[in-house]
């Protein structure tokens, strides 16, 4: 595979237009579940940064850095989904605007 | 170059399935095509030299916090309601402002991921050397990682119980 | 040792007490009570074995082992900071005045506290030991510690048991202390850093830093960071209107406390630190603090006039009696110093009486308001004629501790200033008003038809147990008040030398 | 021999003390035994300790203890007695013990017995430390215990407010004098170093000459001190408004001892008024107005006590022109006859009001002359020694002021003149009282005649009255010798002569009815006149413009604290903001999103700049 040509800012890129498709998911939508799906995405994105950069120096670094981001994407998910169940049966909405206890 | 090839395909899935995630209506469309996407992603890992990497974001990613996603929807059963009123908060007077934002951010992110110089692949970086890896030198973080995991256990524990207690 | 035990009992006694309310509600009483009398015994039976009272050698202060009692651990050597404890005249007066008020205090509240008894008591301890500690600390670092231990258990007593608008007075009694402490704090570093650079070590201990040379212009800055903290617990014109709201919503007992002791830690740290620890500074300073007192002793006296509430009326005449201390301090002579020493024993008790019967009022009448009393005499005369004996006492009659104080005051400082003597013995006029005034309509006048007259019980033996002894202090203090100002002398004669080199005569 | 000095004001103030404890288990009579008997003990004493002085006339010097020592400052609890303070011990104890006596009666009715002796107990004991201080604080003790007495006493029936204003008024215009003459005490002690008033007088004499500025100073403080205490100009106007307390207690207190204590100040201290001729002067003049001020006021009044302390206030201004002109001994004679006829009179209207149901107005009496014999005639006899009467006590005295005062070195014949023309209103003034009280027609009659207990001191104060003119004081080695000639004949004829035509006009004017003074009352400005006078030439409504309105006004609208609206500003601007910044806490997650990416736009904004920067 040493033959693989792709240049490195290709991949981060392809990083960077995940990231702000995630970042425009999250500031578009209402639903809470939209939001956390886009949340994944942009963890994702930066996963997909330190990978390909890892790959780059051929380094387990950049995959080290990917375990890491994988157990905050988990532990984030287990607990806002817990919070979306509670959000639900407290505002009987998804949706964000009315959650809206936090104002000053 | 089957490879490169293999990336740039896998680089357009992916961009596609989260546009299209990102834009549906109907939850559980969108979660398919994250998965979609998720996958598309799992391939250019691999062919970057990251079979591990690869290897969890199939099996966690893709597998166990998509299945998480599902569930969730299946209980709160959002219906054909639910899709009506998501197409009403997609009207472009909302999204048109976030989107320039997010061209704005992604031009700046261009600027500078552009001077960056050199090929992805310097090859196949194993599980092994990530493992020696993660208990060699990042084993601090691994623990906090542990901690992490042990509070949103607990937190999701704690949230989901009061929520049962109260049904009951 | 004897001074750490002396703190410990409390701070142990205030544990007990809080534990005993388990047994019965009245038990965190008797045992607060029991706590300080034992302390007081136990102090004073540590005294009476001490040779140097007996001969009343004035202390040094750059010389601990003149003291009567001195006590040195090793604490954070690193820093130099000490548990560094000692007691000279002037600490024993007031460690003395703190216990016997404490004991007084408790009996203020005998009755009126009616939840959270055992928390209740422990605060009262624990600020007592917190002022104990003030009083006897000779470590600028534990200084500052007890400072804020007295200050977090009173906060307590009045955001807890106070009265209506108690949350307010306790916030803003706490932010003014907090925030005039945290200038003496930074004072407190500034000098031990310029005692390090010009001594080549670090040391918070009194007696090192006495003679800590530095710039005018540095001197002056860290005194007045002092001067602000202990002229805030004075409280001092114009820094004094967390008083009357913190008096006047705190508990009995609060108001005891606070009048009593608490006040008089800010005069005692002007004594002690203020005055000694930058001469020159303080020398030129006086000018300034002498008019503030005047001014605290006017202001206090027409606002005393101009209330209703009979809490804060006498809490503005605490400030306009503190006024008097700040004169005595910055006349800064054996005469105008032994009459602030003797406004400090004086005021403690005449006010705490004061509030104490405010107390009683307020238990029995449900409200404070002036007008809605007139004539109380009648079917309280015990209390009247008690309320009587303060109000004279207050206003300054010859006979009683508060007159020997004004008087020696006025006389020091006559011989600095005679034009801010006339001023301040306007005084002495403007406190005849409001002190007949408050006499007037609480006790005197027609009977409020409208108070139902035969509810009310006049002192019982407990209540006039303790007047009785305010009573006996006041007139001892008043026409043989020299077995205080010997003990003071102690401190005075030699601080006097230290404070202003040959400024003064 | 003179151990026991110390028990004659010990007495009384064990019995106070007594009386306080235990007011609510004594009877009625155990209180009028201890309260009435433990004055008459010192009485007794006092007459023990007169008889041992009359024959070995030395001063007595008794130290106690010290009271404070404090550097140079060393009063002390300490006792002088020579002559003078004698003459104020007979007076205080004597007069006491008839004014005592007669209290048991006249108060026998009333509620607080006990605390009405207290009291008045407590005055005794304080006047006496007042007279027997050798030092100038221990005097301001006894001092401001009279005044605090004073005030308890005037206030005595707490539940009219009236009366509760009246003794503040007492108390806090006294009060005004005792601060001027505490800061007089100041200046001594820093000018001479002691206050023990026989070292004081001869630390002064050797350093100061006559006529230096800062006796004057202190005299001068001295003088309003004084002026507080016995109701002098401009000070005066508590001691009519005192007049709302039990009538014994202003024979005592307001007319026979406590507002002679200015006197007896002045007296004292003569030897630093004497380095001050100014300060003499002003003395006197003070006196002389006072005297006439409260003389032509004393003329307006319809109440039969303000009337009586309007003509003590003159009296006292006698005493203050004797004192000015240097006529220490007749100042102190007058100071004695005053009080045993004033006394007298205050007494005899007291027995008047006893048995009208406390009517005080003049003109609702009359005809009381046959119903009230005792007291009419004991009113007749205080009456006539008041208006300088010859051969009665008030003649001597009053005579002896007048002809010094003739004689004072530089405007001698004024203070003369003016003296008499005092002399002259006091002749008219008392004898009104008596002609329209006592003659005419019957108002009110009273229910009841006087017991024994009221009459006894009544017909003592009248022999005092009239014999107490040929007493001769033991105070010659007190005072230094008066050697001036005796002045002409004609001087003295018309001293004597003016007061017998003061009670003849007074005869024609109010009894006799052969001049009628109608038509000058009538008239405008002789209604105005009347007004004026009968206010106390409006001084008092003077003092409320200038002093006690605008006092209330301040502390009304100091009362909400002026200084704390400065921490209510910062208070404030906190508070401000704070709502102002959580407004921006909308509570909308999405905003929030969006402002962190513009955050983040802002940002990476800026790296790219300095990247480029760099390049």
């Amino acid at each position: 595979m040493n033959e693989l040509a792709v240049p490195l800012n290709h991949l981060l890129f392809l990083s960077g237009l995940l990231f702000s498709i995630g970042m425009l998911g999250v500031m578009i939508r209402r639903n809470i579940i939209f939001i956390l799906m886009s949340i994944e995405v942009m963890l994702n994105a930066c996963a997909l940064a330190f990978v390909g950069a890892g790959a780059h120096w051929g380094q387990p670094d950049g995959q080290v850095m990917y375990v890491m981001i994988l157990s905050i994407a988990a532990a984030e998910v287990a607990v806002g989904l817990g919070l979306v169940l509670q959000i639900q049966r407290r505002f009987k909405t998804l949706d964000m605007d009315q959650a809206n206890r936090m104002r000053g | 170059m089957l490879e490169t090839t293999i990336f740039y395909i896998s680089a357009a899935v992916a961009l596609a399935a989260t546009i299209l995630a990102m834009t549906r209506t109907n939850a559980i469309h969108a979660l398919i095509y994250l998965i979609v996407s998720l996958l598309a992603i799992a391939v250019i890992f691999f062919v970057v030299g990251a079979p591990f990497a690869a290897a969890l974001e199939v099996v966690i990613y893709a597998g166990a916090i998509m299945v998480l996603f599902v569930f969730v929807i299946m209980m709160l059963n959002l219906g054909e309601e639910g899709d009506a009123r998501e197409r009403k908060w997609l009207e472009p007077s909302i999204w048109i402002g976030p989107a320039t934002l997010s061209v704005v951010l992604l031009i700046e992110l261009i600027f500078l991921i552009g001077s960056v110089e050199g090929q992805v692949s310097q090859g196949v970086v194993s599980a092994k050397m990530v493992g020696i890896s993660l208990f060699g030198p990042y084993v601090l973080a691994v623990e906090l990682a542990s901690m992490l995991l042990l509070a949103g256990m607990v937190g999701a524990f704690h949230l989901g119980r009061r929520l049962l207690e109260k049904r009951a | 040792m004897v001074l750490v035990n002396l703190i410990l009992i409390l701070l142990l006694g205030g544990v007990v007490a809080a534990v005993s309310e388990r047994v019965s509600s009245t038990t965190p009483r008797q045992v607060a009570l029991l706590v300080i009398v034992l302390a007081f015994l136990y102090l004073v039976s540590e005294l009476s074995g001490l040779d140097s009272l007996n001969q009343l050698q004035p202390s040094t202060p750059n010389d601990p082992n003149s003291w009567l009692i001195h006590f040195k651990a090793s604490w954070i050597p690193a820093f130099g900071i000490s548990i560094e404890f000692a007691l000279d005249g002037l600490s024993l007066l007031m460690v003395l005045l703190t216990l016997v008020l404490g004991a007084i205090a408790v009996s203020a509240s005998w009755t009126d506290i009616t939840e959270r008894h055992g928390f209740f008591e422990a605060n009262l301890l624990w600020t007592i030991a917190g002022v104990l500690g003030v009083f006897m600390a000779l470590d600028l670092f534990l200084f500052f510690l007890f400072w804020e231990v007295m200050l977090i258990p009173m906060y307590f007593l009045i955001a807890i048991w106070g009265h209506e608008n108690r949350g307010y007075a306790a916030m803003k009694f706490f932010i003014f202390t907090q925030a005039s402490g945290l200038l003496m704090l930074v004072a407190t570093l500034a000098l031990v850093a310029v005692y390090r650079d010009s001594m080549g070590h670090y040391s918070f201990s009194y007696f090192d830093l006495l003679n800590t040379p530095m710039a005018k212009n540095t001197a002056w800055w860290l005194m007045l960071g002092f001067f602000v903290a202990f002229v805030v617990k004075l409280p001092g014109f114009p820094f004094h209107t967390w008083l009357p709201d913190a008096h006047t919503q705190a508990p009995t007992a609060g108001s005891v406390i606070l009048a009593g002791i608490l006040l008089k830690t800010g005069a005692y740290g002007l004594i002690r630190f203020t005055v000694p620890l930058f001469p020159d500074a303080a020398l030129e300073f006086s000018n300034v603090a002498l008019t503030l007192g005047v001014a605290g002793i006017i202001y206090g006296a027409v606002l005393a006039f101009g209330q209703t509430d009979f809490k804060r009326l006498v809490a503005y005449s605490s400030v306009s009696h503190m006024g008097f201390i700040l004169l005595g301090v910055y006349a800064w002579n054996e005469l105008a110093l032994q009459g602030a020493v003797m406004q400090m024993v004086a005021h403690g008790f005449s006010t705490a009486a004061l509030f104490m019967i405010a107390g009683s009022l307020q238990e029995r009448l449900h409200t404070r308001e002036m007008p809605k009393m007139s004539g109380l005499w009648q079917s309280m005369p015990r209390m009247g004629a008690m309320a009587m004996f303060f109000v004279l006492a207050s206003l300054g009659l010859p006979g009683l501790g508060n007159f020997v104080a004004e008087f020696l005051v006025l006389l020091g400082l006559f011989q600095v200033n005679p034009w801010l003597t006339v001023l301040a013995s306007m005084g002495l006029i403007t406190g005849a008003i409001y002190s007949l005034m408050l006499m007037q309509r609480s006790f005197q006048g027609e009977p409020n038809p409208q108070l139902e007259t035969k509810t009310l019980t006049d002192f019982g033996s407990r209540e006039l147990l303790t007047m009785a002894v305010m009573v006996i202090a006041l007139v001892v203090l008043g026409i043989y008040p020299q077995p205080v100002l010997d003990i003071a002398q102690m401190t005075i004669a030699s601080t006097l030398k230290f404070g202003l080199p040959g400024a003064m005569p | 021999m003179t151990d026991y000095i110390w028990l004659i004001p010990i007495l009384p103030l064990i019995s106070s003390i007594t009386l306080m404890l235990g007011s609510a288990y004594l009877g009625r009579s155990v209180i009028a035994t201890l309260g009435v008997g433990s004055v008459g003990l010192a009485a007794v004493l006092t007459g023990a300790l007169a008889y041992n002085f009359l024959h070995a006339p030395e001063p007595i010097h008794v130290v106690y203890w010290t009271w404070m020592q404090v550097g140079q400052f060393d009063p002390s609890i300490a006792f002088y007695f020579d002559g003078l303070t004698l003459v104020m011990m007979s007076v205080i104890t004597g007069v006491g013990f008839l004014i005592h006596l007669f209290s048991s009666e006249f108060m026998e009715h009333d509620n607080s017995y006990a605390r009405y002796f207290a009291y008045l107990n407590m005055f005794v004991a304080a006047m006496l430390i007042l007279v027997l201080a050798d030092n100038l604080l221990l005097m301001y003790l006894g001092w401001e215990g009279v005044g605090t007495c004073s005030y308890l006493l005037v206030g005595f029936w707490y539940q009219h407010s009236a009366n509760g204003r009246a003794a503040r008024k007492a108390f806090i215009v006294t009060r005004i004098g005792d601060t001027a003459m505490a800061i007089g005490l100041l200046v001594l002690f820093t000018e001479l170093g002691t206050l023990n008033i026989q070292d004081l007088v001869a630390a002064a004499q050797a350093k100061w000459q006559v006529g230096d500025v800062i006796p004057l100073l202190i005299c001068v403080l001295l003088l309003a001190g004084a002026a507080g205490k016995s109701a002098q100009l401009p000070l005066h106007t508590w001691l009519p408004d005192a007049m709302a307390g039990p009538t014994p207690v202003s024979a005592l207190i307001h007319a026979a001892t406590m507002v002679t204590a200015g006197v007896y100040l002045i007296a004292r201290t003569h030897g630093l008024f004497l380095l001050s001729p100014d300060a003499m002067t002003v003395v006197a003049v003070v006196g002389l107005l006072t005297s006439l001020v409260a003389a032509f006021t004393a003329l307006a009044q319809h109440d039969i006590k303000r009337i009586l302390a309007y003509s003590t206030i003159s009296q006292i201004g006698y005493m203050f022109l004797a004192l000015g002109v240097g006529a220490w001994t007749a100042g102190v004679f007058h100071l004695m006859t005053h009080a045993f006829f004033k006394a007298l009179l205050f007494l005899g209207s007291g027995a008047i009001i006893h048995c009208l149901h406390h009517e005080h107005d003049i003109f609702k009496m009359g005809g009381l002359r046959s119903r009230m014999p005792v007291t009419f005639w004991s009113f007749l006899i205080g009456s006539a020694a008041l208006a300088a009467l010859p051969l009665t006590s008030g003649f001597f005295s009053k005579d002896l002021i007048l002809l010094q005062a003739y004689q004072q070195a530089n405007i001698g014949p004024l203070l003369w003149v003016g003296g008499l023309g005092g002399a002259l209103l006091t002749a008219i003034y008392s004898f009104r009282l008596v002609f329209i009280v006592f003659f005419g027609h019957a108002n009110t009659s009273p229910d009841r005649e006087i017991g024994w207990r009221m009459a006894i001191p009544l017909i003592l104060l009248c022999a005092l009255s009239l014999i107490g003119g040929y007493f001769s004081l033991p105070v010659e080695k007190v005072f230094p010798i008066d050697d001036n000639q005796h002045p002409d004949q004609w001087v003295e004829l018309v001293s004597i002569s003016i007061p017998i035509f003061g009670v003849f006009l007074a005869y024609l004017l109010f009894l006799g009815r052969q001049l009628d003074p109608g038509f000058l009352i009538e008239s405008a400005s002789g209604r105005w006149l009347k007004q004026f006078w009968y206010s106390g030439w409006k001084i008092d409504r003077l003092y409320d413009l200038a002093l006690v309105n605008p006092y209330y006004w301040i502390a009304t609208i100091a009362r909400n604290e002026p200084v704390d609206k400065f921490y209510q500003s910062i208070v404030i601007t906190n508070q401000t903001l704070n709502a102002a910044l959580s407004k921006m806490q909308t509570g909308r997650m999405r905003g929030y999103i969006v402002s962190m990416v513009i955050g983040l736009i802002g940002f990476l904004g800026l790296s790219l700049f300095f990247v480029a920067g760099a390049v």
